[in-house]
């Protein structure tokens, strides 16, 4: 059973992986639910696996071990409150941008194209910053 | 004590001027002036000890697990420099007060100036390596502040820069140098490193510490290749380049080679390297001078090939050249500085530096005229001056040395050379300056002399060039005699100061390099010309400032290619990171499985999970169409809860389940927002390179979590499930140790849902975002709102599920459940009554302050931890009691529950709070948001 | 006799997940793919249950009760954005 | 198992067997009908109905477990029972908007635009909604 | 008085069941409790949210409409069961519409809710005017019939229980 | 460590934590009261950390058991002299940026003083935690604060920025949070020191996983520390946040470096603990890339508030540089380092936000303003920068050389080329950037362009506050002498875990 788990744990990071390498924000927030998926399965992983043990106390039986379902607990709202704040950004940048590419612009400018305003690197350009 | 105080008095007063200047304006001038005053004071109060060759230490211990000490010494050798610096330093000051108009910020001028002194006096006094280093960039970062003192002219800017850039970068080197030097000799005390010639030498890295050390006295002294800054730092003010160019920061350079000459003197690097340098730095500096347009510039370019005379007299083979070096060093600071106060006079004057249109002043200003014509000559090398004694024995030592072997001519030849050069700018100066012609065409005429007190420090200086022209014996000579023993260390080697030696070859010399620089003058018409056409487009500045430009572009290239502003690519560079050198450390793992045997499979939950990955694939396969990929991503998210369901965890089920909820929710009012997608702009090869990423990370992940799992482990959970009840109260462990146990990290945790909220909040603060005007497959949206049904059931919904919540809150410390599921369960109902109902409708029933609710929350929570305080037990400790009530029976009461309760208050506030925000934006505003959404996103 | 019908049901279960997940996978329109989701929830509810028939433990009923009240909205919120696009309206 | 009676073991099964069956058939209503109209009965009342089987039999379960009568299983039925029509209700408003296609077969027709303005023209007459069409097809 | 402190009697008493059977146990103290919250929800949340106060006149005759539903539930599920399992080409697919006349907002989702749920039928749209509904039929056999028994079985009892309809 | 003790410890969180939940509670017309209360709040974490970093140069190690729950058990957190000193340094940055932002920066957008509160107390519940999940509670504190913080005022380039950031950093999280599961899954405790006391027995065989995790767990504080490959997003992030914020986000990179010094230390039992090779070999190198990177984009940088970013990145490297070459003397160095930058850097952000205009709207060669009282702006800049490039006599100086000396022989002849290169790229660079921003006045020609200039009157506040700052800076060299003891003290401390054991586990841990 391990192998599996350990399997699906991995092709889920795999896939928020990949997702959160795409230019659309959108992607890069179901990037980061799948492997904020796949970090809270492998939490609970880590206190080994277990069936039908909940930790609840009763009377003399075995349980799971019930901190790494702690953790998972914190990690997952701490995980909440984040994706919340990246699809809030997401939508600002979107505001500000007109662009859901999650560099505010189309396409990246070709290597040797004159970087666009705002790129420090060229000095002269006063733009990058305090606007 | 009394190096201290030379230190001390001019940095007192340089930090003392600027409030008393604004304050008590009286008392600056006797301030600025009585500084260098007392310093000399002091230092003739002890000439008798030093005149006698004592040294006189003062140490203070500092830093000394790096070597650094306020340790400083007073010899021969210093004092002949703080007697420079601080003379020199009085009659600037006095002459500034004259030159320098009413309308600069004059105080600001002399606290630069006092601050300069203070970190030349450091340079000289000092008796630890490193500290001498600090002085040393202090002299450099004030010089730099003295050249910009004009920073609204673009050459003073530019000039200062360069200067600081060559010698800060010197200074750097010179860290470097005194760090190894100190390395080698095993610590930072001149007094110990000097005795340690033999030990320095030898040691293999002398080669890289000499090279260190003459790169920052070559820097400082404006060294050919390095000679370059110099003439630029002219844009000062001329009394900053009577000190700073004659007598003290590019001598900073040469008393370096004096103060390290006996451990660093005697090896062939030495040699070769001080003296080529110098006598490249001769020729072409006096060459360069010839050719100048500018007054000062032709005295910078002079000055360079002075300090590369005095540096080629370091670097030959005999013991008298050093004693040359010094005496070069006194009397060059004389002329020179009274040469740069003349021509500053003149420039003053006559609104002009310019060599072509200056002439003839002889008939205006016959006294200046006079006083420059005086110094020029001793610039020359005439006799009768104090100029023509050390270049005699410069000429004399040239031929003593056998540097070069077969060679050796070149040494003599060149000086002689270097000596036309001299005397030709000399008469050059002489002549275009005061000579020939009505000065017409100038800026201010007519011409005339300057007011008597600003000639008062020139005339001192020009007397003390004759008196030491005539008389050197007497005023000089113990003077350098006791410069030149602490210089060498060792016994002083025969030498005798007079005007007349007698007809030998030095004198020969002199005459021949007068003769020729004669000549060379009155043919410098043509040469000149030539030279200027030629040589016009070359400006060091420039070239420098381009060079720099450069620098900056290259280095924006470089920088650029890594920052290219692209997510995607930062990402890849930290995943790259993360995984790679992970790996690299797991490679060494022998077996993969451990000894713990797996749980047997069983054919649903191993259904489940490959249904979970291949929902995680779909979602990867449909990310472009949004609506899909977030359908399958609840659907993962469910897969998820269920897989938690089957490992024991209902905790994390329950919330898997909620969070899920909310998650879709706010996914789905942000996919109303967004544009249409556009097609995948990446190439084949991001695409490969975020596969092998992605396939990489999920590895590593399988692979450690596979690992772990098979292995067995001894955790400190038996803790929890054995004090759950007893100590904690509760039944549920995970629970208790969600309240109780590890209660802290859940009151950071609604710290950050709290946050989160706020954020959300300010982000959100006027973002207007133009809907997109029709649906996913550009299907208009419906113009229904509120289907009937959903409202009313919504409405049923709410005590239904808040009763759940409740039960949720009540029983989470016993059965599976707590306050966050309670709270998202809440907030769920809610929310879901804003989208049945629509905000107004909702709000006009429901006013609750979010955000009073998720701080009061945090508050609750909060204080609940502060009441074991009360009763003397640390922070969040918990108590909890049975108590019995006739009729209702068994009730358990626990202060974690309070905890749990602020936890509850703040996840409900918070999500509301985002998820309300988000829908409800700035619609009040906006008036019109359904289906009527104008052209845009 | 429950040992032998537990699992049958739980397979009979299996497959109509599965058959669901076809469905949610293959779409084609997005109403299909919700209606695949909602019963996938409810699916996944009567598993929970037997599971917990299979385990005799109690527990596990507030996860099929929470799936079924937040899998309801879930539902409701992804074909009200269907509709109209806008899931929380003004009015 | 050792404390239940024979006949709520039996009961048990029942109901779990019946409670799969009627899932199953949802599901393969879902998967096997043509149109989505036609698919949406399927899991609003097989699926339904089976996980109320199975939640019943939960309930005859543990209610048999020796403490005492169980019946909060119910309360997830009652729940889906109350929320099935209303999802399948705004499922099937979702369809019309997206003009999901309908089987040929189908007789009568979907609302088209003037059965809907007739409609909204005395309920909401202020309402300036231009005419769309939401029919399929 | 009465009234002010318990608008919604019947909410009260739907919460407090729902509490026990939540709390899975009728303990004095659960009953205490769900009493207590069936009560300030009925006040705090009912109040504000209710449209129109709930006067339920006919007990019986919900219980009895109650019975009937669930009865025409797993009728109607075996029965969709078979056409489902059938040839699909068998099927007799149609949309009609039904006019309505309950008004109550409660009554009118409880009518959906039992067409969505019961025979074969599957309410789609609601006029806005609340006057008709639309429903998919999945084998439809006699439209006339089908809305009579609407009508009779399901509207006529919910009218009189609402909204206090003669008989 | 007695009773009454105990709850100062906790003081410089909670003291944020209800500041903060205060100012969210509180209605929104409090307006004025709001800043008072934020103001008084980060004011008083002054005397309490002055007070710790006395406690705490004793020597003693206090240790407050959360819950009173025994120690692996429970929740510890624990104050050394690496923690107090790490604290003050906190408190002195949140006074001086708390003020500065008092009348400008705070009114840009909702929040800024609850935010900020919180953001106090992540940070110093960083410098606590002595348990590896509560470190990652507070780095997440830190973080979603940091986010809204760097956000602060909206705006195109800090929204565009910030994403960046923020998506890093999530991911970030979930490698922290794998690196803690693997640890727990091997060691089976989450409290630092018994987790270090569980690693070191463990079976040969299992080494490597937790090896890789602990490389793993470094990598995550780098990425926040923003070494080599992970640091491209800090430029932009940090010069486009507001003045106040960016001030204090200087010390969010030195959090990373904390966090490793601490766990390299306490877990992985450094020097030549598991983590040798990594810290050694790889931290190295990187160190020294992130030390180049740093000076090249300073030399690029179009204004200050860019290039005082990469003044950040080269004290990074260096600092990382110093970190991994794993002596007493190195960590000595790295931490009076340290101080020395994060002062500065927060002072010259400070600055630039009062010198630089809101809205560049004209190229830079091109004087943009006229600075008003521009005499002191100078002088603060001169100090700021000195102390910055690491020239003498100012504290930078007196760090590097520290660093240097440190330094045995293979790894000086790298380390002091690149120190002294990057210096000499930073004094290009700085002096270039000062000399443009406040020398280039067109006071002398041309009264057009003189009146055309825009003029800007330096916010007195911020130049305030960041003569406090660059005055603390100073303060570190006049007190170098006892600083210099109190950090090897420091570091000795660090090394001996023995020390530690005894004062978390009196019982040796179960």
């Amino acid at each position: 059973m391990e192998a599996v788990y350990a399997g699906t744990l991995g092709i889920l990071m795999a896939c928020g992986i990949y997702l959160l390498l795409r230019a659309r924000t959108f992607s890069v927030v179901m990037g980061l639910a799948l492997i904020s998926y796949a970090v809270s399965l492998f939490l609970l992983g880590m206190g080994r696996l277990s069936t039908g043990r909940p930790p609840i106390i009763a009377t003399g039986a075995q349980y799971a071990d019930p901190l790494p379902q702690g953790l998972v607990l914190t990690a997952i709202v701490i995980g909440f409150a984040m994706t919340a704040f990246a699809v809030v950004l997401a939508l600002r940048s979107l505001g500000i941008t007109g662009s859901d590419h999650v560099d505010g612009r189309e396409a990246g400018p070709a290597r040797g194209e004159p970087p666009a305003a705002g790129t420090p690197g060229t000095p002269g350009t006063d733009t990058a910053s305090g606007q | 004590m009394v190096m201290a105080w030379l230190i001390a008095l001019p940095l007192l007063a340089a930090l003392l001027l600027l409030p008393v200047r604004r304050h008590v304006p009286f008392l600056a001038t006797p301030i600025v002036v009585s500084t260098p005053l007392l310093g000399l004071g002091l230092l003739l109060s002890v000439r008798s000890a030093v005149f006698e060759g004592r040294t006189i230490a003062w140490r203070q211990p500092w830093l000394e697990d790096i070597g650094l000490s306020l340790s400083l010494r007073l010899d021969g050798l210093a004092y002949v420099f703080a007697l420079l610096v601080l003379g020199i330093g009085l009659l600037v000051i006095l002459y500034a007060r004259y030159y320098l108009p009413r309308s600069e910020s004059t105080g600001r001028f002399f606290s630069l100036l006092l601050l300069f002194m203070a970190a030349m006096l450091g340079v000289v006094l000092s008796s630890n390596l490193l500290l001498l280093a600090v002085f040393w960039e202090m002299t450099s970062i004030v010089s730099f502040l003295l050249i910009g003192f004009w920073s609204y002219r673009s050459d003073a800017r530019k000039g200062a820069r360069m200067a600081l850039t060559v010698t800060g970068g010197g200074g750097l080197a010179l860290l470097a140098g005194v760090l190894l030097l100190g390395h080698i000799c095993g610590s930072m005390e001149l007094s110990v490193v000097l005795a340690q010639a033999g030990t320095v030498q030898r040691h293999p890295l002398y080669p890289v510490m000499l090279s260190l050390i003459l790169l920052a006295a070559f820097t400082k002294s404006a060294q050919f290749p390095f000679s370059f800054w110099l003439p630029h730092a002219m844009a000062a003010p001329t009394p900053v380049s009577a000190y700073l160019h004659s007598a003290t920061m590019v001598k900073a350079g040469v008393f370096l080679l004096a103060r390290l000459y006996p451990v660093l003197d005697g090896t062939n690097w030495w040699f070769y390297m001080v003296s080529l340098t110098g006598l490249a730095t001769l020729v072409l500096g006096a060459g360069m001078a010839l050719l100048q347009r500018d007054l000062k510039g032709l005295l910078a370019y002079s000055t360079i090939s002075h300090l590369g005379l005095i540096t080629l007299l370091f670097g030959l083979d005999t013991q008298l050249s050093t004693v040359a070096a010094l005496f070069h060093i006194i009397n060059h600071a004389v002329f020179k500085a009274s040469l740069f106060m003349a021509a500053g006079i003149i420039d003053h004057e006559t609104g002009t530096r310019d060599l072509l249109q200056l002439r003839g002043l002889r008939r205006y200003m016959p006294h200046t005229a006079l006083l420059a014509i005086v110094a020029s000559l001793s610039m020359a090398g005439v006799p009768l001056f104090n100029g023509f004694l050390s270049k005699e024995m410069f000429f004399g030592e040239t031929l003593a040395q056998g540097l070069l072997g077969d060679f050796n001519w070149i040494i003599p030849a060149a000086a002689t050379f270097a000596g036309a050069l001299t005397v030709a700018y000399s008469l050059r100066f002489i002549y275009g300056v005061f000579f020939g012609g009505e000065p017409d065409g100038l800026p201010n005429y007519p011409p005339h002399e300057p007011p008597r007190s600003m000639k008062i420090p020139v005339e001192v200086l020009v007397a003390i060039c004759l008196v030491v022209g005539l008389f050197p014996a007497y005023t000089v000579g113990p003077l350098l005699a006791t410069a030149a023993l602490a210089t060498l260390g060792g016994p002083l080697p025969e030498y005798s100061l007079s005007l007349w030696h007698g007809v030998n070859l030095p004198l020969v010399m002199s005459l021949v390099s007068m003769a020729c620089g004669s000549v060379l003058f009155f043919l410098r018409r043509n040469a000149f010309h030539r030279m200027q056409a030629r040589f016009a487009h070359l400006n060091a500045r420039d070239a420098f400032e381009a060079g720099i430009d450069s620098l900056a572009r290259i280095a924006g290239r470089v920088t650029g290619a890594f920052e290219t502003g692209s997510l995607q690519g930062y990402l890849a560079w930290m995943l790259a990171a993360m995984l790679l050198i992970p790996a690299v450390f797991l490679s060494d793992l022998d077996t993969l499985a451990g000894p713990v045997p797996a749980i047997p499979l069983d054919l649903m939950t191993v259904a489940g999970m490959g249904l979970l990955g291949l929902s995680a694939i779909g979602v990867v396969i449909a990310h472009r169409q949004r609506l899909n990929a977030l359908v399958l991503l609840s659907a993962c998210g469910l897969l998820v809860a269920l897989l938690f369901t089957r490992f024991s965890a209902p905790d994390l089920a329950l919330t898997q389940v909620s969070v899920e909820i909310v998650t879709i929710l706010l996914l789905v009012l942000a996919l109303y927002f967004l544009p249409v997608d556009r097609p995948d702009s990446s190439s084949l090869g991001r695409h490969v390179r975020d596969g092998c990423l992605a396939l990489g990370g999920g590895t590593l992940l399988a692979i450690l979590a596979y690992a772990v799992m098979t292995r067995p482990y001894d955790a400190i959970s038996s803790f929890f499930l054995a004090n759950s009840v007893e100590g904690g109260g509760g039944h549920n462990a995970v629970n208790v140790i969600l309240v109780d146990f590890r209660g802290f990290d859940t009151m950071g945790e609604i710290c950050v849902l709290l946050v989160a909220g706020l954020a959300v909040q300010a982000l959100l603060k006027g973002m207007r975002l133009t809907a997109p005007p029709a649906g996913p497959k550009g299907l208009p949206w419906s113009t229904q709102s509120h289907p009937l049904l959903l409202a009313i059931l919504a409405r049923l919904m709410l005590p239904l599920t808040m009763l759940v919540a409740v039960f949720m809150l009540l029983r989470g410390h016993n059965l599976p459940g707590g306050g966050f599921v309670a709270a998202l369960i809440t907030a769920v109902a809610l929310l879901l009554q804003y989208v049945a109902s629509g905000v107004l409708w909702t709000e006009a029933r429901i006013a609750l302050n979010y955000r009073a609710l998720a701080g009061g929350g945090i508050l609750v929570a909060g204080l609940t931890g502060l009441g074991s305080w009360a009763f003397g037990f640390p922070f969040l400790t918990t108590a909890f009691g049975h108590f019995h009530i006739p009729v209702l029976g068994e009730i358990e009461l626990a202060t974690a529950m309070v905890f749990d309760l602020g936890v509850y208050f703040t996840v409900v506030g918070t999500t509301l709070l985002i998820v309300s925000h988000l829908g409800v934006r700035d619609k009040r505003l906006d008036g019109n948001v359904n289906g009527n959404a104008k052209e845009g996103g | 006799m429950l040992a032998v019908v537990m699992p049958i049901s739980l397979a009979i279960l299996g497959i109509a997940c599965l058959l669901t997940f076809i469905r949610l996978v293959r779409g084609p329109g997005l109403p299909d793919r919700i209606v695949a989701l909602d019963t996938l929830n409810i699916n996944a509810i009567a598993l929970i249950m037997v599971f917990g028939i299979w385990l005799r433990s109690a527990l596990f009923f507030e996860i099929a009760l929470l799936i079924a009240v937040m899998g309801f909205i879930g539902t409701v919120a992804l074909t009200k954005y269907l509709q109209r696009g806008d899931i929380i309206e003004l009015k | 198992m050792d404390l239940m009676s024979p006949v709520a073991e039996i009961a048990t099964c029942a109901l779990l067997l019946i409670g799969s069956v009627f899932t199953l058939v949802g599901a393969i209503g879902l998967v096997r009908l043509p149109d989505f109209f036609m698919r949406l009965h399927g899991p609003t009342k097989s699926t339904t109905l089976g996980v109320g089987g199975v939640v019943l039999a939960s309930v005859v379960f543990f209610s048999n477990q020796g403490d005492g009568l169980s019946l909060h299983a119910l309360l997830v039925t009652a729940f889906l029972f109350l929320t099935a029509p209303i999802s399948a209700h705004m499922l099937a408003k979702a369809a019309m908007q997206q003009r999901l296609p309908v089987d040929p077969r189908t007789r009568g027709r979907l609302w088209d635009a003037q059965d809907r303005e007739r409609s909204e023209a005395p309920a909401q007459g202020a309402e300036p909604a231009s005419p769309r069409d939401a029919q399929g097809n | 008085m009465w009234k002010r402190l318990f608008p919604h009697p019947w909410l009260s008493l739907a919460l407090l069941a729902i509490w026990l059977l939540l709390a899975n146990s009728a303990s004095p103290g659960n009953l205490a409790l769900g009493a207590f919250l069936g009560w300030a929800f009925s006040l705090r949340i009912g109040a504000r949210l209710w449209l129109r106060p709930v006067r339920v006149s006919r007990p019986d005759l919900m219980l009895r409409l109650f019975v009937h539903v669930l009865i025409d539930i797993v009728v109607a599920n075996v029965e969709v069961a078979i056409l489902v399992l059938g040839p699909v080409s068998r099927l007799r697919v149609a949309f009609i519409q039904v006019p309505i006349d309950v008004e109550h907002e409660l009554a009118l989702s409880a009518l959906i809710s039992i067409v969505s749920l019961s025979p074969g039928t599957l309410c789609a749209e609601l006029s806005d005017d609340r006057r008709r509904l639309l429903v998919h039929v999945l084998d439809l056999d006699d439209e006339a019939r089908l809305i009579a028994l609407i009508k009779t079985r399901y509207e006529t009892p919910l009218r009189e229980i609402f909204e206090c309809l003669p008989s | 460590m007695t009773h009454s003790l105990q709850p100062s410890i906790l003081l410089p969180i909670l003291l944020p934590m209800f500041a903060g939940g205060l100012l969210v509670a509180a209605p929104a017309r409090w307006g004025r009261a709001q800043r008072v209360l934020s103001t008084a709040a980060a004011l008083l974490l002054l005397p309490v950390a002055a007070c710790m970093v006395g406690v705490a140069a004793t020597g003693a190690i206090l240790v407050d058991h959360i819950g009173n729950w025994p120690a692996p058990f429970g929740i510890v957190l624990q104050l050394d002299r690496l923690g107090a000193l790490m604290l003050l340094l906190t408190a002195v940055l949140g006074a001086a940026a708390v003020v500065a932002a008092g009348r400008g920066d705070a009114r840009l957008g909702r929040h800024f003083h609850a935010l900020f509160q919180f953001q106090l107390m992540g940070l110093n519940g960083a410098f606590l935690a002595g348990d590896l999940f509560n470190l990652f509670v507070f780095f997440e504190i830190l973080l979603i604060a940091s986010y809204a913080l760097l956000l602060h005022g909206g705006g195109r380039a800090r929204i565009g920025a910030g994403l960046h950031y923020v998506v890093l950093n999530l991911a970030g999280s979930a490698f922290f949070l794998i690196a803690i599961g693997v640890l727990y899954g091997l060691s089976g405790t989450l409290n630092m020191a018994h987790m270090g006391v569980r690693l070191a027995g463990l079976a040969p065989a299992d080494v490597p996983l937790a090896t890789a995790a602990g490389v793993m767990l470094m990598l995550v504080f780098a990425l926040k520390a923003a070494l080599f490959p992970m640091v491209f997003w800090l430029p932009k992030a940090y010069a486009s946040a507001a003045g106040s914020a960016a001030a204090l986000f200087a010390i969010m990179t030195k959090v990373g470096i904390y966090a490793i010094l601490r766990c390299a230390a306490l877990v992985f039992d450094a020097p030549d603990g598991m983590l040798g090779v990594f810290l050694h070999d790889w931290v190295w190198w990187l160190a020294l890339a992130t030390m180049a990177f740093g000076a090249l984009g300073a030399l690029a940088a179009p204004n200050l508030k860019s290039l005082t970013c990469y003044l950040v990145v080269a004290s990074v490297g260096l600092l990382a540089a110093s970190v991994s070459m794993q002596t007493a003397q190195s960590w000595a160095g790295a931490l009076y380092y340290l101080l020395s930058t994060t002062l500065c850097t927060a002072a010259l952000f400070l600055l630039a936000d009062a010198l630089e205009p809101a809205a560049p709207a004209a190229p830079a060669r091109e004087p943009v303003a006229v600075v008003r009282g521009s005499r002191l702006a100078g002088l603060l800049f001169l100090v700021a920068a000195v102390a910055a490039i690491g020239l003498p006599p100012l504290s930078g100086f007196i760090g590097k050389v520290m660093v240097m000396r440190s330094a045995s022989l293979p790894a000086a002849a790298v380390l002091w080329p690149c120190i002294l290169l990057s210096s000499l790229a930073l004094l290009i660079a700085v002096s270039r950037t000062g000399t443009r921003l406040l020398w280039r006045l067109p006071q002398d020609h041309d009264p057009e362009r003189h009146r055309a200039c825009q003029r800007i009157a330096p916010d007195g506040w911020k130049l305030g506050c960041c003569a406090f700052l660059l005055a603390c800076s100073l303060a570190l060299v006049v007190g170098a002498r006892p600083l210099s003891q109190y950090l090897a003290d420091t570091c000795a401390q660090l090394f001996d875990r023995g020390a530690y054991l005894r004062a978390v586990l009196p019982s040796g841990g179960g």
